[in-house]
């Protein structure tokens, strides 16, 4: 039960946070945001019994992804400057 | 904002449809036939004890061959795109890193690939396998990436990895079709008892492959990305 | 091989009335104009004083072979519908030699002697020839479908497209002529004529009284000889065509001469009584009351 | 809340996480945002196929604590959605990167990253 | 056997070895590549021929050891080891072709282009569908990979905006497989199939997922916007990899995951393939890129498959023959065009005319285009062919339509392509550089077609090799092009008369309707050839073109079957298209007439099917038809009257005439027209004219037939173009002849073959001799030229020979033509349409005497005064014609008795008698020897009389003549020939107003318009790209949901 109530807060603030991940003004939290979502969904799959799912998706989707991400936009801003 | 609106509308439809999915969705009580079998069989046939990766490694292995093939092909072509063209060679970023953060990541660094090796020599027996374990690997490169920004990194060490690991995936795979059942056949190897190291076939062996492949692979892609910040 | 021989007397025989007849036709006609229009016109025997003349003359020029021979086109044009038209209903050798082609033939053999003339005056190089020209076969185009039309309705009300046999099935009297039992296709057959013939109000082509213009412009002496003698001819044969279509055919000599005058007549008639008309009101002119006429023909006999 | 179990959850969230990320993938005109609401939508997906593997009460599909050779058909989660997932998670994240790498030469050669500046090539 | 699994390790093993050697030398690892990719290609190939030859049967091979559903599984058949082979082929020689390309990128290139190809091999081969997935995207990453060969900013955005589409579709594509998986509980396709899964409407809307997510990947109309893009800016070798490689790939998935879908879906997939087809093909007109156009095109032809999919259950047992043909033909002429896109590397269409610097690359641009187009003897051909028969006998009319309208916008936008590339000014034109390896892999593919289209059409059990031995002897002749002209006019009579030979007297014996035609088409071939040797230097293409028109009018003769007329139809179309386009200005002409007979041919494709339908594959068998036979009358009908000209569909026929080469005139007009009315002639004997719906038809065709020959001679009289006249005298002559036969009477049709002889013999004279002065004075207007016959009386003579067979004047033939019609028109009832006809007939004196008059009279210009009488050349023929209309004048019935009593058989009232010369009918007679006898003897006689008066006649010079004592003015101003009609013209011009020019320019507008328009939605912004494929996805799920 608790798991369950645990399960719709994440989900909740998945949503939330992928919302809010879109609608900010900068990039850098947009990006955040978006690893965060990740990472709450490796907690979903903890959940869900996958932890393996869980790994990846917290080691890639929410580790390297973002890296990935803030390197490109370091680039574009000097591409900027 | 009129095309806004015709957005809404259609992922309203959108939503529409998915609702159809989540309406009266109810995960199943049991196993469908092909997953009872991985549960009931695998562990002898494969001899993994995570199942998972019995299916990744062995059962869909094709897959994984292909999963591999297209992180290959990703770095690949970022190499091939972002390809550095050294304006200056020493038009390097000068921004110095905290001390800290140095020294903290000239420790972290080795424990880190150490963690990533683990990670998917033990595919097989915990959570974790090769993807995991290679992503591992390529955060401690980013971490010594952070630590000294000016590194460079060896291309050649990463592609030669890269290679013989891409190499030795398939070659192992092509010996399960000359000595056993067929392409990527885990029982090239005996199976072991189920829960060791060494055990489960050929898993631990194509693990690590996949393991430093995509080590190697992702950090090809944050080195390439990295040296293009430095690019003219 | 006798046979043919007497045949081609007969039909040389023929040919001499007829050209006789319409010079004289002819000569009579332009008298008739001039007294009509208070003058005294020319004598009688004027044509023929015309034709030895130009027969005679000396002086003779060519501008080229096609320019020679289109006078010869168009004799052979007039001679040859005389050839292929029976003349006397119920003579064997005043019926020519119609039995090689019907009604159609002589229809298109029309054209014959037009073509050539038309060609042989382009080779003479005068700009008026050709506007003369192109005006005659402008006009001759809508006259002819009229004349279409009213053989149709001939041929449908005869069953037969041979000459021969419309004039015999209008033998036994006056009633039985086309002209009271087919009259619309004998009025538009009637109008046909006028533009066939060429007389005021059509006959702008020829253009008499303006200064030299139209197709015979070049020709002189002989040449101007040959186009006269087809043109008494012509006239002849044309009018023989509508007196058989239309009014019984002519069963003697006599009746030929009276009905072919009364033909003639007729279109020349018409042409004193109204100005002339341009090309294209002409052409407009006759796709209008007499096409109708002609449509209402087939009409009735559907 | 009986009937709904973890599965639902996480298949309501995967869902509409989807449709959130597709909305930043149509509406933002930035193409990082963009990027970033494409990784949104595959991670949306991931959690619906977590979700359809899943089978009421059950646990990891690895062999080890309370789960046996013998009884693990009975207790464990479906293994493969979870492979499928792994797949996925790296077929994402090499698309991504490629994305990413595309909107470095794209604002290379424009200076820009609004996705209205790219359409030079159109009818 | 050497097992599919080796493909993957082989590439894969290739690539990962490469790796070793970054700084390898790129021609090294390239040959690595190339040996890789050659093996694969081996690998498929040999299964490939393994299955044609029935050595081996379909395969599977397991991977890890275990049989599926539990492991995945690589199915080898037949369709399987074709399409492997297809892409295998193709990277190879897309790889020779991309050779330098890939070189100067590195390394790198190599890899992901190898990499790719292995992925596109998985796609085909798995049977898995996860694993589907994962290749797909392997083969997806690979092409954008593969699009930066390039480096322009469009090309950067076109691959990002592609990657977000891609993007977007596989998300679609992995929650429908996941949802599949959900409900059927495995992955393995097989599995799928057999389960339930379409029961639940989760599993229904999973399904249709999956489905909309592999129809996207095949760039659907009108959510396609992101592949055009790509098309237009990747590297030419690339979007041919895209058009060549990945979509035979993914209509391969197509085909391989219809049947997990539910059956009724198969209309909702034919559907939308109709729609990409109609609606690709349409935006394919206003577009100017060429490889943009290559895209619409593919998209097109893609659609055109998925139809064909969808359509799968009326195809029965030609399903796979249609789908391979058309899916070969795409193939092979994308791959090539984009290949030469490559070469010519100009972007808009209209520049291509450079390729004209390089003849094999105008052959090859032509098979390519004509293999696209379906037409014969490539390999799409019989696809279409076979797909429109079984549509018929479905009775799918709807769609057949569809089809042709979509193929007939393709074309239009093709021959535009064609046209640029055929014609224009030579002068200022680049060098093309062609690169020795870009250059084999399009002869590869365009020998490749050829081969695939005989063996296509041999297996459609048609004996048709006798068709391919005249195309044997055209390719020799083609071989041969390097010799002078008259070499190979030598070896073209020479043919031809081998033609004669073999086939004249046996169809004397058999078929008099087919012998006069095939007599007609030789005779005239020869003759007309023969004026070729009046060329000097090579005449480079001419022999090929003339030859592939008679290969066809021949054939169309032999053809026994719908498919050999139809085949030798099409050919013929071509090989008249490239001869008309041949003269100077006659582009946009020739590009109007293969409108007009594509569709026209798409009509006769439309009504062969649904004969074929009825009663089988004769040609013979045509009256057998029950239903729908009104129509089948009518569309064949038209089909032909495009041939024809017939008034409303002869609007290409003045320009295409009179700009064509001298020689190629009197081919085209003469003789090409002939097959039209062979075609309806075919038609009304084959089908009757009893019935009362074709009677109404022949009723109405009677009256357009009527009217065609008013406007035709009408609009004749008022050209100052003499070739422009002679051709609008076709129309009207042709309009004679479709009045002739629409009547169904013994003496409309006799009347109609008279006219068919005739015009064949004096268009021959008359276009022979205008062209030969023409060629001579450099000029087509009338008004500059005059006089000529004092330069030219052999022309003259012959000329006037011909006006007077033309004009119906006794004693020449043409008079036994309006006297059959008299006959005809009266019994028949028709009289008012017979009106119509004689007051044209009379029109015609109009342009006779014009063409004549100011051509060969009056007056002579000073340029002129040294021109020389016409070539030998052309006078041979010429006279040859004119002896032969004088004999047939002199002697009709020679001719028209066996016809007559060859139509007894059709007619059995007899109303024709014939006794010797003597005509009888039930209304006149007529006696063509002896009024030929009677005018001669008399014209004799008057000329000599004229003589004899005449004879010291002396000829003066050009300006002694009666001018008001004036002097004329110059040659010009005397020369009475402009605006020769302008009384009559003011008087009947209006029927001439060019309504139905200014009709179909309305049509042309409103299409180009229409394309102009709907192709707006391609706004170029990626992101609308990306909502245009969701809301294909959501309004195609409430469409079928």
């Amino acid at each position: 039960m608790i798991i369950k109530i645990v399960a719709i807060i994440i989900g909740l603030l998945i949503i939330g946070l992928a919302i809010y991940a879109l609608h900010a003004k900068k990039l850098t939290v947009a990006i955040l945001g978006a690893g965060a979502v990740s990472l709450l969904a490796s907690i979903m799959f903890l959940l869900l019994a996958a932890p393996d799912v869980a790994m990846t998706e917290a080691a890639i989707g929410s580790g390297l992804s973002t890296i990935i991400f803030f390197y490109v936009l370091n680039k574009i801003r000097k591409q900027n400057g | 904002m009129v095309k806004n609106l015709y957005i809404i509308l259609v992922l309203v439809g959108l939503g529409f449809m998915f609702y159809t999915f989540a309406d009266g969705f109810e995960s199943a009580d049991k196993l469908n036939p092909v997953a009872e079998r991985y549960a009931k069989q695998g562990p002898d046939e494969v001899g993994a004890a995570n199942l998972v990766t019995a299916v990744v490694v062995t059962y869909r292995g094709l897959d994984t061959l292909g999963e591999v093939t297209i992180l290959f092909l990703s770095a690949a072509i970022v190499a091939f795109f972002l390809k550095v063209t050294y304006g200056e060679e020493e038009k390097r970023q000068t921004r110095s890193v905290s001390e800290i953060m140095q020294t903290a990541a000239r420790l972290l660094t080795p424990a880190v690939f150490l963690l990533g090796i683990y990670v998917f020599i033990n595919g097989h027996l915990t959570p974790g396998g090769g993807f995991q374990g290679g992503a591992i690997i390529a955060s401690g490169l980013v971490l010594m990436l952070l630590a000294k920004p000016n590194m460079k990194v060896s291309h050649t060490l990463i592609h030669v990895v890269e290679s013989i690991s891409g190499l030795a995936f398939v070659f192992i795979g092509v010996l399960g079709i000359l000595y056993a059942g067929g392409f990527l056949d885990n029982s090239l190897m005996g199976m072991g008892t189920l829960g060791s190291l060494l055990s489960a076939g050929v898993i631990p062996l194509i693990y690590i492959f996949v393991g430093l492949k995509v080590g190697a692979e992702l950090s090809n892609i944050v080195a390439h990305l990295q040296e293009s910040q430095n690019e003219a | 091989m006798n046979d043919i021989i007497i045949k081609l007397l007969w039909t040389l025989l023929g040919l001499f009335i007829v050209l006789n007849w319409g010079m004289l036709m002819g000569a009579s006609m332009r008298k008739i104009v001039a007294r009509v229009a208070h003058r005294r016109g020319i004598p009688i025997y004027q044509p023929w004083l015309d034709l030895i003349k130009l027969y005679a003359k000396r002086t003779s020029i060519s501008h080229g072979v096609m320019f020679y021979l289109g006078p010869v086109f168009r004799l052979g044009g007039g001679v040859g519908i005389f050839l292929f038209l029976p003349l006397i209903y119920g003579s064997e050798y005043w019926s020519n030699f119609s039995w090689a082609g019907d009604l159609v033939l002589i229809l298109y053999f029309q054209f014959f002697g037009m073509l050539g003339m038309a060609l042989g005056a382009g080779e003479g190089g005068h700009p008026n020839s050709v506007i003369g020209i192109t005006r005659g076969l402008s006009q001759f185009t809508t006259v002819e479908i009229p004349l279409t039309l009213a053989v149709i309705s001939l041929a449908l009300q005869y069953n037969t497209l041979s000459i021969t046999e419309i004039v015999a099935a209008q033998q036994g009297g006056v009633q039985n002529w086309t002209l009271f039992t087919n009259p619309v296709a004998t009025v538009a057959g009637m109008l046909s004529l006028l533009g066939a013939l060429r007389h005021a109000p059509f006959n702008l082509v020829k253009a008499p009284n303006e200064v030299p213009i139209g197709p015979p412009t070049e020709y002189h002496s002989a040449f101007l000889g040959v186009l006269r003698t087809n043109g008494a001819v012509l006239h002849v044969v044309e009018a023989a065509l509508f007196m058989n279509l239309f009014f019984g055919g002519a069963t003697n000599w006599a009746e030929f001469i009276i009905k072919t005058f009364l033909i003639y007549f007729w279109s020349v008639f018409v042409g004193v009584v109204h100005p002339r008309f341009r090309i294209e009101q002409s052409v407009v002119w006759f796709l209008k009351i007499p096409l109708a006429i002609g449509v209402l023909a087939v009409i009735l006999y559907i | 809340m009986e009937n709904i179990g973890l599965e639902n959850i996480a298949l309501f969230s995967g869902l509409i996480l989807s449709l959130v990320g597709l909305w930043g993938l149509l509406t933002q005109k930035n193409i990082i945002k963009m990027i970033v609401g494409f990784a949104l939508l595959d991670t949306g997906i991931h959690l619906i196929m977590i979700a359809v593997g899943y089978v009421k009460n059950s646990t990891a599909p690895i062999i080890g604590e309370g789960v046996t050779k013998a009884n693990a058909a009975d207790v464990i989660a479906d293994p493969i959605p979870q492979a499928l997932v792994l797949t996925a998670i790296v077929i994402g994240l090499g698309i991504t990167a490629l994305m990413l790498a595309y909107a470095v030469k794209m604002h290379q050669k424009k200076k820009s990253l609004d996705i209205n500046h790219y359409k030079d090539l159109k009818w | 056997m050497v097992g599919p699994i080796y493909i993957i390790a082989i590439a894969l093993g290739l690539a990962f070895l490469l790796g070793f050697f970054k700084k390898l030398n790129a021609n090294i690892a390239q040959t690595f590549m190339m040996a890789g990719v050659g093996a694969m290609s081996f690998i498929s190939v040999q299964w490939l021929f393994g299955h044609l030859a029935g050595m081996v049967t379909e395969t599977v091979t397991y991977t890890a050891g275990f049989k599926p559903p539990f492991s995945i599984s690589l199915q080898m058949g037949a369709m399987e080891a074709g399409v492997t082979s297809m892409i295998n082929i193709f990277g190879f020689l897309g790889g020779v072709y991309l050779w330098r390309k890939l070189k100067e990128m590195g390394l790198n290139a190599i890899i992901i282009y190898m990499v790719t190809l292995m992925g596109l091999n998985v796609i085909v081969l798995t049977r898995d569908l996860f694993n589907l997935f994962v290749f797909l995207e392997v083969s997806t990453i690979g092409i954008v990979g593969l699009i930066l060969l390039e480096r322009g900013v469009n090309t950067i955005s076109s691959g990002f905006k592609y990657l977000v589409a891609g993007g977007v579709i596989s998300s679609f594509m992995l929650i429908g497989t996941i949802m599949i998986y959900k409900y059927a509980g495995s992955l393995y396709i097989n599995d799928i199939i057999t389960s339930n899964i379409a029961a639940t409407k989760g599993g229904m809307v999973a399904l249709f997922l999956l489905l909309i997510a592999v129809i996207l990947e095949l760039k659907p109309f009108p959510a396609n916007g992101w592949a055009l893009d790509v098309y237009e800016s990747a590297n030419s070798g690339i979007s041919a990899f895209l058009s060549a490689g990945f979509a035979t790939a993914m209509l391969f998935v197509l085909y391989k995951l219809m049947p997990m879908f539910p059956i009724e879906w198969q209309a909702m997939v034919a559907v939308v393939g109709g729609i990409t087809f109609i609606g690709a093909n349409l935006l394919g007109i206003r577009q100017k890129n060429a490889q943009r156009l290559l895209g619409y095109s593919s998209a097109g032809q893609m659609g055109l498959l998925t139809a064909v999919i969808g359509l799968s259950s009326y195809l029965n047992e030609q399903f796979i023959f249609i789908l391979v043909t058309i899916l070969l033909g795409h193939y092979l002429a994308k791959a090539g065009l984009f290949w030469l896109a490559g070469i010519v590397k100009e972007k808009e269409i209209n520049s291509w005319s450079l390729l004209r610097r390089e003849p094999l690359l105008v052959v090859l641009f032509g098979v390519f285009i004509l293999t696209l187009l379906g037409m014969p003897p490539f390999p799409s051909f019989f696809g279409k062919w076979e797909l429109i028969m079984k549509l018929a006998a479905g009775g799918q009319t709807t769609w057949i339509l569809a089809i042709l309208i979509g193929s007939f916008l393709e074309a239009v936008y093709l021959f535009k392509w064609f046209g640029y590339v055929l014609k224009g000014e030579n002068e200022g034109l680049p060098v093309l550089q062609i690169k020795p390896e870009k250059i084999i892999s399009p002869v590869v593919f365009a020998t490749v077609s050829v081969m695939a289209g005989y063996y296509a059409g041999s297996l459609l059990g048609e004996t048709n090799f006798a068709f391919y031995i005249p195309l044997m002897f055209i390719a020799a002749i083609g071989l041969l092009e390097f010799l002078p002209a008259f070499v190979k006019n030598t070896f073209a009579i020479a043919g031809m008369g081998y033609l004669a030979y073999t086939t004249l007297p046996g169809l004397f014996e058999t078929d008099l309707l087919r012998f006069i035609f095939m007599g007609i088409f030789i005779l005239g071939g020869i003759l007309t050839l023969f004026a070729g040797y009046y060329y000097k230097g090579k005449r480079q293409g001419f022999y090929p073109s003339a030859l592939i028109m008679f290969a066809g009018l021949a054939g169309i003769i032999q053809a026994e079957t719908l498919l050999q007329f139809f085949f030798s139809w099409e050919l013929m179309t071509i090989g008249s298209y490239f001869l008309i386009i041949r003269g100077k200005r006659s582009m946009t002409h020739g590009f109007s007439y293969m409108l007009f007979s594509l569709a026209g041919a798409y009509a006769i494709l439309a009504a062969f099917g649904m004969v074929d339908a009825q009663v089988g594959n004769m040609l013979s068998a045509l009256g057998g038809v029950t239903s729908h036979a009104t129509l089948i009358f009518a569309l064949l009908a038209i089909g032909f009257m495009t041939k024809t000209a017939t008034l409303g569909l002869h609007i290409w026929l003045p320009g295409a005439h009179a700009e064509a080469e001298s020689d190629v005139s009197p081919m085209v007009s003469a003789i090409l027209l002939k097959a039209g009315v062979f075609g309806l002639l075919l038609t009304f004997f084959g089908m009757g004219a009893e019935s009362a719906g074709n009677s109404s038809i022949l009723y109405v065709l009677g009256w357009l037939g009527a009217i065609t020959a008013l406007v035709g001679n009408l609009a004749a009289s008022f050209q100052e173009d003499a070739k422009r006249l002679l051709a609008y005298s076709s129309i009207g002559q042709l309009g004679y002849i479709l009045f002739a036969y629409a009547m169904a009477t013994q003496l409309g049709w006799i009347g109609g073959f008279l006219y068919v002889i005739n015009h064949f013999a004096f268009k021959a004279i008359l276009f022979l001799t205008i062209g030969a002065v023409v060629l001579r004075v450099k000029t087509h207007n009338m008004y500059e030229m005059g006089g000529l016959i004092k330069r030219m009386p052999l022309a003259f003579i012959a000329a006037l020979i011909g006006i007077i067979a033309l004009s119906g004047v006794p004693p020449l033939s043409g008079f036994a033509g309006k006297w059959f019609f008299y006959n005809a028109v009266i019994l028949k009832g028709w009289y008012f349409q017979g009106a119509v006809v004689f007051f044209a007939g009379v029109i015609a004196f109009l342009y006779s005497y014009r063409i004549l008059q100011t051509v060969f009279l009056g007056q002579l210009k000073d340029e002129h005064r040294h021109v020389k009488e016409i070539p030998l050349t052309f006078l041979i023929p010429i006279y040859i014609l004119v002896i032969g209309i004088m004999i047939f004048s002199m002697y009709t019935h020679w001719v028209l008795e066996p016809i007559t009593q060859y139509l007894t058989a059709y007619f059995p009232s007899d109303p024709v008698h014939w006794d010797g010369a003597a005509a009888t009918t039930s209304l006149g007679y007529w006696n063509g020897t002896w009024v030929m006898y009677i005018i001669g003897i008399m014209f004799v006689l008057i000329l000599g009389w004229l003589l004899w008066l005449n004879a010291k006649a002396t000829k003066v010079k050009q300006f002694n003549m009666v001018f008001s004592g004036e002097r004329p003015f110059t040659p010009e101003t005397t020369h009475m020939a402009h605006n020769m009609y302008a009384g009559y013209n003011k008087a009947l011009g209006f029927i001439t107003a060019p309504g139905i020019t200014t009709f179909w320019n309305k049509v042309a507008e409103f299409v180009t318009d229409a394309a102009g328009f709907i192709r707006r939605i391609y706004t170029g912004n990626g992101q609308t790209y990306a909502f245009h494929i969701v809301a294909y996805i959501v309004i195609i799920y409430f469409m079928i949901f």
